[in-house]
């Protein structure tokens, strides 16, 4: 098809689906309606398991199970660019050039960066009480180990992320939230039931599970973010060579 | 207004599919499938909206008081570590294309006709 | 309030999210997509979704935007190594 | 606890087993890697087939089903996660579970050099690709099947695109990934639109709650919507066009798992999303959907065949008869009655034993030859004939539909349902599976015999299989045994499937649950009326399905027969026939080749054009 072709068929199918779905959306309860009835049940079971975040009991306890396949996706996700942008026969590792930084700048990243990490584990351990929870403070832990990158130069931060421990703590963190499920069955229940003491509502330990599912969640997404932003930095840094060339 | 929040996000999802349609690289095609599925959060998260209904977090609001749908939000929160890991491996096979083909023009690349 | 405000918001979204889709220069898309990021944050925090608003502020504005700059920077620098290759080549 | 709380395991011990792999691959290097995996797919399938017996054979009242932590429902309504076994549903996540360990085995000595730093990576990649489509296969919850699809995609273009040495695999991955995303993407907003409407996710819970709506252009839009997802990874025409760039150029392992069950995995979603989600009031009328499903089926089966018989590169061969065969099982699960869904399983399965071998075979002349180009071996696989060529041709039949094969009683199954509501399905049937079958044939004769005349070059867009970059570093090497011996173990599998006693019965049982929504309902803690009666067992063989396997076959051995040496024959009436032949492909084939033109704004523009059509059809016809 040539380019114009295929742009008026796009467009003639997104008059039809533009059509379809806005007499659809007439249809639907209006926007801020009264009814949820999942969300009540949801809020009531919350309540039971002694989770203040409704969010963090949904995704940790009650809806458990998306979390293990969001987090596997996750993990997948990790192994996948990492072995897709590994270093292949043809490639040879060249050493980055270290870079001047400017004394303020060293300084702002000396300052961020115990800030940023402080916030990322505050975020992730108090996940089942304030909004936030592992995912958040993981990104959040990975984005300040970044920051080192502004303030020194890149062979700071590599020094400062062993690649292996970093693709390990990813796997264990990974492997230990379907191992948590365990406990469950264990225990003569189902598997990623919340078997553990529930505590006391509002308390940093509370919830029962949730927050060792959260422990895990975090340190994946952290490690698993570091390693993901680790290799595609390798491939602006380090490797030359490869490739054919040209298509062929 | 009591139907603009679905409708905004029929638009994206459009606008989204328009650009990856146009597209003349493969990376900005990325970005434009990331924009297509922000349509999903908007979506998701104007279904779950209550009128006067505060955050589902009970740690300094009263237990009784009206909350909007968390479940909802517990879904977009998946959807969007789902959207980001989807994001970051196919921009790797991007990358990885344009060190073996030389491109990332989509309408460049020939290896697989007919 | 609130609610008054999701609606110049929800407009805004949808200019950005367009701007996003038309924008040609991947490196100049990943910057309006760091706004995106920032405009459905707003949209999710007055949809009372802090959890959701945090986590899109952390991959909307920050991860998805900086994957998309390093993956270009790594095409560049492929780019005109390629490019060098041909010269002395020819 | 019991049996059925298994059903969680399927997804956690690929999951432990590929996080231990992630974890230990840099010491315990590639041996200990590969006993690995093997130990935990070998798990991962004695699970599975301890609750496929529990669930196979009856137990009494509704399928069993398990609540992930352990939230059972109160009075119906329940907060958490279902996960059902019923048995169509455990079998599709047996099926995979299966072809993974034939997998696991087969490359076993495949892949000559792991990447140095991580053996692990591909073993635990297949065993996430496992754990999403097991989990996929088993739950009963809308989006808790769009995470397990989601988690199958991803391990999926990694998969595809992992060897980076060569550009087509890293071109073909990202395809494949954009359109299924695109495609997922559109399915979570139909569910987004589903809880709208009933505030619930589990599918039995929306269908039950859709029954207090009238149906309208809501529920048109959010059956097409997460249709649509299931349909680009089933590569219903028109959302098929990445699946032959991907399976064309994935590594023969990864080609195994995805032309022999994930792509079935969408026709099975489809069919289980409207079964549990929209068969009942306020739902979708079953006429519409039977109408245009079963349209949809018909011209992919028919475009799959045309393009089957086109291809020179094996792979995409493969891929295309894939595309071929997902048509008929899409026209046998869209006649939504118990037959048909029990043909569509079996079928499914013989076809997942069948493909598969096919795949692993091309892999060993990969393996020798460096090449799957049909015409660059022309004559040259002469040494592998007494192995891999007969297995090779072996495969073709079974693709063919020859009984006793599996593929031959699934076939008959699913031609008797098609025939008895339109007869003209029936040779929609023969003719499709002869062709693709055909096609296999005929390139096996070429490249084991060298028989006819050496093809010549064909004008037009094509893909030729020459300069492929061989996945082994060693072509000089003999063929390792488990290469020759996992095809022929899973040929044999295809064979067993169609001869043993009994499978008439338990597919029957199989598809009349997959079809009862009361059933699924029931099991889902919903009240309601329960079990259903048993159906009457379907018979293993009849007259007629043998006759029309035959006749199948003969159409497949008499085409392959005519391409290899009719275009030696002389006389008016071969001349003619040429000229017709010429002609025909000219005006009609070629512009369908052009279509395909591997990339991605045509890609995405048939997809918004297949939605449209969809909405279209559903709208008017509601």
């Amino acid at each position: 098809m040539t380019r114009r072709a295929r742009t008026r068929l796009f467009l003639a199918a997104a008059a039809v689906i533009a059509a379809v779905f806005a007499l659809a959306c007439l249809r639907l309860p209006p926007f801020g309606t009264q009814t949820h009835p999942y969300a009540d049940r949801a809020v009531e079971a919350t309540m039971r398991q002694r989770t203040a975040n409704t969010v963090s009991s949904v995704n940790f306890d009650q809806r458990a199970f998306d979390t293990l396949g969001e987090e596997t996706i996750l993990f997948a996700a990790v192994l996948g660019a990492v072995g897709l942008l590994r270093r292949t026969a043809d490639e040879r590792r060249t050493r980055p050039r270290p870079v001047a930084v400017l004394p303020s700048t060293r300084l702002f990243g000396a300052v961020m960066l115990p800030i940023t990490l402080l916030t990322g584990v505050y975020i992730v351990g108090h996940g089942q009480l304030s909004p936030g929870g592992g995912f958040q403070g993981g990104v959040i832990l990975a984005t300040g180990v970044h920051l080192s990158y502004l303030a020194a130069d890149y062979r700071v931060l590599d020094r400062l992320r062993h690649r292996e421990a970093l693709d390990r703590a990813d796997a264990l963190a990974a492997g230990t939230f379907a191992a948590l499920g365990l406990i469950g069955l264990g225990a003569g229940a189902a598997y990623l039931q919340n078997v553990l003491h529930l505590g006391t509502f509002n308390q940093l330990v509370s919830g029962g599970l949730v927050p060792y599912i959260n422990a895990a969640v975090g340190v994946e997404v952290a490690t698993g973010v570091i390693v993901i932003l680790a290799h595609f930095l390798d491939q602006t840094e380090e490797f030359a060579g490869g490739g054919k060339g040209g298509s062929r | 207004m009591s139907v603009l929040p679905f409708l905004v996000a029929g638009w994206i999802l459009l606008v989204g599919m328009y650009g990856m349609v146009t597209s003349r690289d493969l990376v900005h095609a990325v970005g434009c499938l990331a924009v297509a599925q922000s349509s999903t959060y908007v979506l998701l998260l104007s279904v779950g909206f209550r009128h006067g209904g505060t955050a589902p977090v009970y740690s300094d609001i009263p237990t009784n008081a009206r909350v909007v749908d968390p479940v909802v939000q517990a879904l977009a929160l998946t959807d969007v570590v789902v959207g980001a890991t989807v994001t970051a491996l196919l921009l790797a096979l991007a990358l990885q294309l344009q060190k073996r083909h030389g491109t990332v023009d989509p309408d460049a690349l020939d290896g697989l006709r007919g | 309030m609130n609610e008054l405000v999701i609606l110049p918001v929800l407009l805004l979204l949808a200019a950005v999210a367009t701007m996003a889709a038309l924008a040609r220069d991947p490196a100049r898309q990943a910057v309006v997509l760091a706004v995106l990021g920032m405009v459905l944050a707003l949209l999710f925090t007055l949809l009372q979704a802090p959890d959701v608003a945090l986590s899109q502020l952390a991959v909307g504005t920050a991860v998805t935007p900086l994957l998309i700059l390093l993956t270009l920077r790594a095409v560049r620098r492929d780019r005109r190594r390629k490019q060098a290759e041909d010269r002395r080549k020819s | 606890m019991s049996v059925v709380d298994l059903l969680p395991l399927t997804v956690a011990i690929p999951l432990v087993g590929a996080a231990l792999l992630a974890l230990s691959g840099h010491w315990i290097r590639r041996m200990g890697c590969d006993i690995l995996t093997a130990l935990f797919a070998t798990a991962q399938a004695a699970v599975l087939l301890v609750l496929w017996l529990h669930t196979a054979h009856g137990s009494p009242g509704h399928s069993p089903a398990s609540w992930v932590g352990g939230w059972t429902p109160h009075r119906g309504e329940s907060v958490g996660i279902v996960l059902v076994g019923d048995p169509v549903g455990v079998g599709a996540a047996l099926l995979a579970a299966l072809l993974v360990l034939a997998v696991v085995a087969y490359s076993w000595r495949y892949f000559d050099e792991p990447p140095a730093r991580m053996p692990g990576t591909f073993p635990a990649l297949v065993l996430l690709f496992e754990a999403g489509m097991c989990g996929f296969a088993v739950t009963g919850d809308l989006f808790d099947a769009f995470v397990f699809f989601e988690l199958m995609g991803t391990a999926a273009y990694a998969l595809t695109g992992y060897r980076v040495e060569d550009p087509r695999p890293v071109q073909g991955a990202l395809t494949f990934g954009l359109v299924n995303s695109l495609g997922a993407y559109c399915s979570l907003l139909g569910i987004g639109l589903l809880y709208a409407r009933t505030g619930e996710l589990g599918m039995a819970q929306i269908g039950h709650a859709l029954g207090a709506h009238r149906t309208d252009l809501l529920t048109v839009a959010a059956f097409v919507l997460v249709l649509t997802g299931l349909l680009v990874k089933a590569a219903v025409v028109p959302f098929h066009f990445w699946l032959a760039d991907a399976h064309a150029v994935a590594p023969t392992p990864v080609c195994m798992l995805l032309s022999g069950v994930m792509v079935e995995l969408g026709v099975y979603g489809a069919a289980r999303v409207y079964w549990t989600v929209f068969s009942g009031a306020g739902g979708i009328p079953a006429p519409a959907v039977r109408g245009v499903l079963v349209c949809l089926g018909v011209v992919t089966a028919l475009l799959g065949a045309v393009m089957c018989w086109q291809q020179r590169h094996l792979k995409r061969l493969l891929a295309f008869s894939t595309i071929g065969h997902v048509g008929l099982f899409l026209v046998a699960a869209a006649l939504l009655d118990p037959e048909g869904a029990a043909g569509f399983a079996l079928y499914v399965a013989g076809h997942a034993g069948a493909k598969a071998a096919l795949f692993a075979l091309t892999g060993v002349l990969l393996d020798q030859y460096g090449s799957v180009d049909v015409h660059g071996l022309f004559g040259r696989a002469k040494a592998l004939r007494r192995s891999v060529g007969l297995l090779f041709v072996a495969g073709g039949l079974a693709l063919a539909g020859l009984p006793p094969f599996g593929t031959g009683l699934g076939k008959s199954f699913a031609e008797h349902a098609a025939g008895s509501w339109l007869p003209v399905l029936t040779a929609l049937f023969v003719v499709v599976s002869g062709v693709t079958g055909g096609a296999v044939l005929r390139a096996a004769l070429r490249m084991f015999a060298g028989a006819g005349r050496r093809p010549g070059e064909s004008g037009g867009p094509q893909t030729s299989g020459e300069g492929e970059e061989p996945e082994v570093r060693d072509p000089g090497r003999r063929v390792p045994r488990t290469m020759i011996a996992v095809p022929a173990v899973l040929l044999a599998a295809c064979l067993a499937l169609g001869l043993a006693p009994g499978v008439g019965g338990v597919f029957g049982r199989a598809g009349a649950l997959f079809v009862s929504r009361a059933d699924y309902q029931a099991a889902a803690g919903l009240p309601g009326p329960g079990a259903t009666a048993p159906p009457p067992p379907l018979p293993d063989w009849t007259t007629a399905g043998v006759a029309l396997g035959l006749l199948s076959t003969a159409l497949a051995v008499g085409l392959a027969a005519v391409a290899v040496w009719g275009p030696a024959r002389r006389g008016a009436t071969a001349r003619a026939a040429r000229r017709a032949l010429a002609a025909c492909s000219r005006t009609l084939v070629l512009p369908l080749r052009g279509l395909h033109s591997g990339r991605l704004g045509d890609d995405v523009a048939w997809l918004g054009a297949g939605v449209a059509a969809l909405l279209g059809a559903f709208s008017l016809l509601r």
